[in-house]
């Protein structure tokens, strides 16, 4: 189900971004386009800066140089929760739910988000919430239950339908298949194909290749935070400089392949 | 001049004592990551430790202060296992609670063992001391300051140079990582609860002429001494000590030259606005937080 | 699901009940400890919205009630004020001036905002002791007028302990309220996971702030019904000791829920005054049982209770789809 | 599984409140227990006077917490009146007992603590603490109450309320008299015209800190200049260069024991070895004298008691105090001995113990000579009429002179 839509206007845009830590530069002059209902691939060997990436875009770090824009907006600068609610939103390696509540009110943590958004449709809920939870494999469970008692799959799921509940224009994945079997692998290929159905930019982190490869309408690769390239899975897997990148780090393209 | 040598003089002598108790408090700080609220009690309790050896038993002072010193490891070490050690995994404000009930303990028992009346022992150095540049100290202060320089060098040396010390230092790191390479952990943490109870109770010994022992004592210094480790930074020795001598002076000169009644606020507002420039104190290196 | 609520409703409105009524035939002493306790609640309740709900861990809120009580002390007595109006000032004054210092102390983090609360609290002791204008200095300030409205004076203790009782009532159901509110979830966002709260949209300067100015809120109350109630007021009452005994009580209790709160604070106050008998040892029975308590409890009652309930629960679930 | 901490909450409740209905019907083996730490004394005594019931007087003072010291005295002195009276034939041919409260140091426990007592109807009176806070946090519990209370505070501030508290006497002298005399003698009879002001911003010290500045004024000296710290401070370099620099020829300290022992010691190790020194009446008190030693010599101080005065009921109070204890007999412990007396003496008066008959009684008592001074209760404020010069000499506090007045009416 590759339908590439290429539209006029990207969502998000990265514009030389450059952020250093101490004498490591972690993303080096990264510049890239995301457009509404595509899923763009973010690769590259562990340490090679992707997460980083995420934490820039969403604002956990700041920029040192270049910009980051959202539709025709500048949000290099802006904090966290207002660019999370311009409509950037992310889900985490691992999974940062609110530990201590049911999974009702983690869930309705994104509507709220929805609500601060003033989206009109915000507070009809209900039935997404249902849909989201039936793609994500989850609406067996009690809402009242504590996020405690979902597995580690369950979690992450819990996390992108919290996070679509929002309504995002962006939304970011770090890492969702990490640490899933089989089954749950399929339920995030379908909620990924819910967000891009809807228009929404999505942004995969991912080891796994064989569902970056599937899933993706583009990919870029990273090594020690810089791009070695940017294009179609299938050009991306014949470049020898990826090849190299992974063997010499550690060879983690061929072991998924 | 001689006015300003002379508070200078006084805001350090008072400023090492509050450095020398704000020491015994990063102690544990490091090594358990929770602020002791029994610290001062461990003043008040080494206090009078040395008063019973000193006054009651009529022994000499020195001997007395050694010997409450040995008395307050033992104390220390009591104290980490009834109140610390069996909520070691729990959230840090249960730790902060039952050291607060411990700290009550503390209060009333000594109450009931030596009265509410205050009393004093016998300072190690009588006469006060005219210094060269103009000012006087204290005999006692001048004794407290050797003391004082005396038990940082040791907790300096006993950290950096010997084995226990390196022991200590990795559990303070990481204590899952010091049990996994085969560090005891619940020895080398009760090495620690001993060796600031131990250095703080020879800050009661010697403070006792001074301030006069009292089962509330150790509130009022414990108070100053929380803002030395605040001000200086907390998680480095040399930060209590430092923050300990800048509280002294600020107490001093803002005496002097603001407002006598309002010492103990001026000092808190020195803390607030250090912790609004630099949350991570004066001396100490930022604390990086994980994202 | 609803049968339960329903219920726990009637369950809750039966000890409500059974606490209404608890003042008929009761004297004088054990009416005061009630409405102390009462009110001690209600801040107790103030630290449970800002480290059960938001995770930040205060020591100012006894000087913060101290600000609410001076506030209305002041507005009676010196501006003229009738004492309702100064209850709702007092309430309103006491939040905005907690909400403005939370935009400056929560520029800090974790326990460095404990740090700063502390000196909060010193330094308000210190103005409560010494602002002689203000709060009459160490004298304190006296002749406050009993609490009255639509020209009732509430003289008798047992009449301010139904007033005192209803305030805490509507208060409580305000913080349910608020803990199934989007702000309340924005707390415990913030408190089980700050930056992934970002992530969500949740401002946590701004909420921080917020949480801090109901807690301020409810200090507020708090202040102006015990200058209401004791007619007196001096620095001796708003101490930091004081801040350390809500800590203790909202932890020996639980933080899960504004009941754990009342646990709390109920056990701690009438405790004190249980111990009283035993005179000169009562405060070291006291420390011990403090210590004994969250040694054994780490999670406070109201945990211990839900891990108990929890276990016993799965055991009966489970029992019977394993046979 | 809410229903479950609701079920434990009102099981508590409903278990805590009914065990305060108990405790509050006043008969409960709660009462018991007090009785027996509070009077030993009186338990031993009372076979050889008579096996009526007790008459109670309740003693409400600080056992617990910063300010347990004062406890400790009132106990101590509490037990010795106790066994002196009952062993004298008690009162009215019934023993006394004495029943203590602990009142924390806080006003929450103060009222506590008094209101315990006073929902007592078997006691009579109560004996109100050491501290002005304290008592003025019961002025109003005393009104509603209607239990004749004792203040021992003695603030002017304290004198007006209890002028206007028909229920509320203050059995002492008030310092205003005291510290003037004190004054008049370092200026009219030493000669001392300059004079810097160190206080306290406690309850007590600010107002005596007040009085020193008046009885100054009436002479038309101000102070040269006045500091004041908070309780608790252990360093006075910057008070005490403050005080230097405008050279006074004596310095006037109000504050409390351990203060004004701290503040003796730095004045004496700064140099200023012959400083007079004119003090409030902690720094004549045997705590105060016991800690500073030698530092305190040439202090005056407006004392209204040190443990051997010349006064004959107490010096024997004192000296049994310091044979059974061990320790001097302080204020607190003497101030105890006369409320009680006094009160043993309204209850003698009234011949019962009906509450308001007491209460009236005590208006009747002019001219009561107790071990620490004369009393006038004829109106309720500043009862006790008089008070000493104290001089300190060897670490021992010399009486100078005898003050006395007749209370204006």
């Amino acid at each position: 189900m590759k339908h590439y839509i290429n539209e006029k206007e990207p969502v998000l845009t990265l514009h030389n971004v450059v952020k250093r830590f101490g004498g490591v530069t972690a993303a080096d002059h990264v510049s890239f386009e995301l457009y509404g209902g595509e899923v763009f691939g973010l690769i590259g060997p562990n340490g090679s800066g992707k997460t980083t990436l995420i934490n820039l875009i969403t604002g956990i770090y700041s920029a040192d140089e270049g910009n980051i824009m959202l539709g025709g907006k500048k949000v290099t600068k802006l904090s966290t929760h207002t660019r999370s609610k311009l409509g950037i939103i992310r889900s985490f390696q691992h999974p940062r739910l609110l530990g201590r509540c049911d999974i009702e009110t983690n869930i309705l943590v994104g509507v709220d988000l929805a609500v601060r958004r003033r989206l009109p449709q915000a507070r009809d809920y209900q039935e997404r919430m249902n849909i989201l939870l039936e793609t994500a494999g989850l609406s067996g469970v009690n809402l009242k239950d504590s996020t405690e008692r979902l597995s580690y799959g369950q979690q992450k799921m819990l996390e992108i339908v919290r996070a679509m509940l929002s309504y995002p224009k962006v939304l970011l994945l770090d890492e969702p298949a990490a640490g899933l079997n089989r089954s749950e692998m399929n339920y995030i290929r379908a909620l990924i194909s819910m967000a891009t159905n809807e228009g929404i930019a999505v942004l995969l982190i991912e080891h796994a290749m064989d569902l970056v490869m599937e899933v993706c309408n583009r990919i870029t690769v990273l090594n020690f935070g810089k791009q070695i390239t940017t294009g179609l899975p299938s050009e991306v897997q014949e470049n020898t400089a990826v090849i190299e990148a992974y063997l010499g780090g550690g060879g983690q393209l061929a072991a998924n392949q | 001049m001689g006015q300003i040598m002379q508070l200078f003089v006084s805001g350090l002598s008072t400023g090492v004592v509050y450095g020398l108790i704000a020491m015994g408090m990063v102690l544990i700080f490091r090594a358990v990551g929770v602020m002791n609220f029994a610290q001062g009690e461990f003043l008040m309790f080494g206090g009078y430790l040395c008063y019973t050896f000193n006054q009651l038993l009529g022994w000499n002072i020195m001997i007395s202060l050694i010997l409450a010193s040995v008395g307050m490891g033992v104390v220390g070490v009591l104290f980490m296992r009834a109140a610390y050690w069996p909520l070691r995994k729990a959230q840090a404000r249960a730790i902060i609670v039952s050291a607060m009930g411990a700290s009550m303990v503390f209060k009333e028992g000594s109450r009931l063992i030596w009265g509410s009346i205050p009393v004093k022992v016998d300072r190690v150095l009588e006469a006060p001391v005219k210094l060269a540049g103009g000012g006087i100290i204290q005999g006692q202060y001048l004794a407290i300051m050797i003391v004082a320089a005396i038990l940082m060098l040791f907790v300096y040396l006993l950290l950096e140079k010997t084995f226990v010390g390196h022991v200590m230092q990795a559990t303070a790191q990481d204590q899952y990582m010091a049990s996994m390479v085969g560090v005891p952990v619940i020895f080398s943490i009760a090495m620690t609860f001993a060796l600031s109870a131990m250095i703080t109770g020879i800050g009661g010994g010697l403070l006792a002429p001074l301030f006069f022992l009292n089962n509330t004592m150790g509130a009022t210094a414990g108070a100053k001494a929380f803002a030395a480790i605040v001000i200086g930074g907390f998680g480095s020795v040399q930060g209590a000590v430092l923050g300990g001598l800048i509280v002294g002076l600020v107490e001093v000169f803002g005496g002097a030259y603001i407002s006598t009644t309002y010492q103990l606020v001026l000092i808190y507002i020195v803390l607030i606005i250090v912790l609004m420039v630099r949350p991570q104190g004066i001396f100490s290196s930022k604390i990086q937080e994980k994202a | 699901m609803k049968n339960k609520k329903k219920s726990s409703i009637i369950v809750l409105l039966t000890a409500l009940a059974v606490f209404a009524l608890a003042p008929l035939g009761m004297g004088n002493y054990m009416l005061r400890v009630l409405n102390v306790a009462l009110i001690t609640y209600l801040c107790v309740l103030s630290v449970y919205v800002l480290l059960g709900m938001c995770g930040q861990n205060s020591f100012a809120q006894a000087g913060l009630w101290g600000v609410g009580a001076y506030m209305a002390a002041n507005l009676v007595l010196r501006a003229g004020f009738p004492p309702v109006i100064a209850l709702f000032a007092a309430t309103a004054g006491t939040a905005l001036f907690a909400f403005v210092l939370g935009f400056a102390f929560f520029r800090l983090r974790q326990y460095y905002f404990t740090f700063a609360s502390v000196g909060l609290m010193t330094i308000l002791n210190g103005l409560f002791m010494n602002w002689e204008p203000v709060t009459g200095g160490a004298l304190g300030m006296q002749n406050i007028p009993k609490f009255s409205v639509f020209g009732i004076m509430l003289e008798s203790e047992k009449a301010n302990f139904y007033f005192i009782l209803i305030i805490c009532v509507l208060t409580f159901v305000v913080m349910r309220i608020l803990f199934y509110s989007s702000i309340g979830r924005s707390f415990m966002a913030i408190r089980d996971n700050e930056i992934a709260a970002n992530c969500m949209g949740v401002n946590s300067l701004l909420t921080k702030s917020i949480a801090f100015g109901i807690s301020g809120a409810l200090c507020g109350i708090a202040g102006a019904l015990y200058a209401f109630l004791s007619g007196y007021l001096s620095y001796q009452t708003f101490t930091y000791q004081q801040s350390t005994m809500y800590l203790i009580m909202i932890m020996l209790g639980g933080t899960i829920s504004p009941v754990g709160a009342i646990i709390g604070t109920m056990i701690i106050s009438l405790l004190q005054e249980f111990v009283r008998p035993l005179a000169n040892y009562m405060q070291l029975i006291y420390g011990a049982g403090i210590m004994i308590l969250m040694v054994v409890q780490p999670e406070g009652i109201l945990g211990g209770g839900k891990a108990l309930y929890e276990t016993l629960h799965k055991r009966k679930r489970t029992g019977p789809d394993a046979a | 599984m809410k229903k479950a901490f609701v079920l434990f909450l009102s099981s508590m409740v409903s278990l805590s409140l009914a065990a305060c209905g108990a405790s509050s019907s006043g008969n409960a083996p709660v009462m018991e227990d007090t009785k027996t730490t509070s009077s030993a004394a009186a338990a031993d005594n009372t076979g050889s006077t008579t096996s009526e019931e007790p008459i109670r007087i309740g003693l409400a003072t600080v056992l617990t917490g910063e300010r347990a010291m004062e406890g400790e005295y009132a106990s101590n002195a509490a037990k010795i009146i106790t066994e002196e009276i009952n062993s004298s034939g008690g009162i009215l041919g019934r023993p006394i007992e004495i029943v203590i409260e602990d009142g924390l140091g806080t006003d929450v426990g103060a009222v506590n603590a008094y209101r315990k007592l006073a929902d007592d109807s078997s006691i009579v009176a109560i004996v109100g603490s050491d501290n002005s806070n304290d008592n003025i946090a019961i002025a109003n519990e005393a009104k509603q109450a209607q239990i004749l209370s004792t203040a021992q505070g003695s603030s002017p501030t304290l004198r007006d309320i209890c002028n206007e508290n028909p229920w509320l006497f203050q059995l002492r002298a008030c310092e205003e008299t005291m510290i003037d005399a004190l004054i008049g003698y370092a200026v009219e009879e030493l000669g001392y015209t300059k004079f810097a002001l160190i206080h306290d911003t406690e309850t007590n010290s600010s107002d005596q800190a007040r009085l020193f500045t008046m009885a100054l004024e009436k002479r038309g000296i101000k102070p040269l200049a006045t500091v004041s710290f908070t309780t608790g401070t252990k360093d006075f370099t910057s008070h005490i260069t403050k005080m230097q620099q405008v050279q006074p020829e004596a310095i006037i300290g109000a504050c409390l024991f351990n203060e004004a022992a701290i503040i003796a010691e730095q004045i004496r190790a700064f140099g200023m070895t012959d400083m007079p020194i004119f003090g409030s009446n902690a720094w004549a008190d045997p705590v105060t004298i016991g800690l500073g030693g030698e530092a305190l010599n040439g202090v005056c101080s407006a004392a209204a008691w040190v443990p051997n005065t010349t006064n004959e009921k107490g010096a024997a109070f004192s000296q049994k105090y310091q044979e059974l204890y061990g320790h001097e007999c302080a204020k607190a412990a003497a101030q105890i001995y006369d409320h009680v007396s006094i009160i043993c003496e309204a209850i003698t008066i009234a011949g019962n113990t009906d509450r308001a008959a007491i209460r009236d009684a005590m208006n009747q008592i002019t001219d009561y000579h107790g071990a620490i001074t004369i009393y006038d209760c004829s109106t309720n404020g500043d009862c006790g009429r008089g008070g000493l010069v104290v001089r300190i000499e060897n670490e021992v506090a010399v009486v100078l002179q005898e003050i006395y007045s007749e209370k204006d009416k």
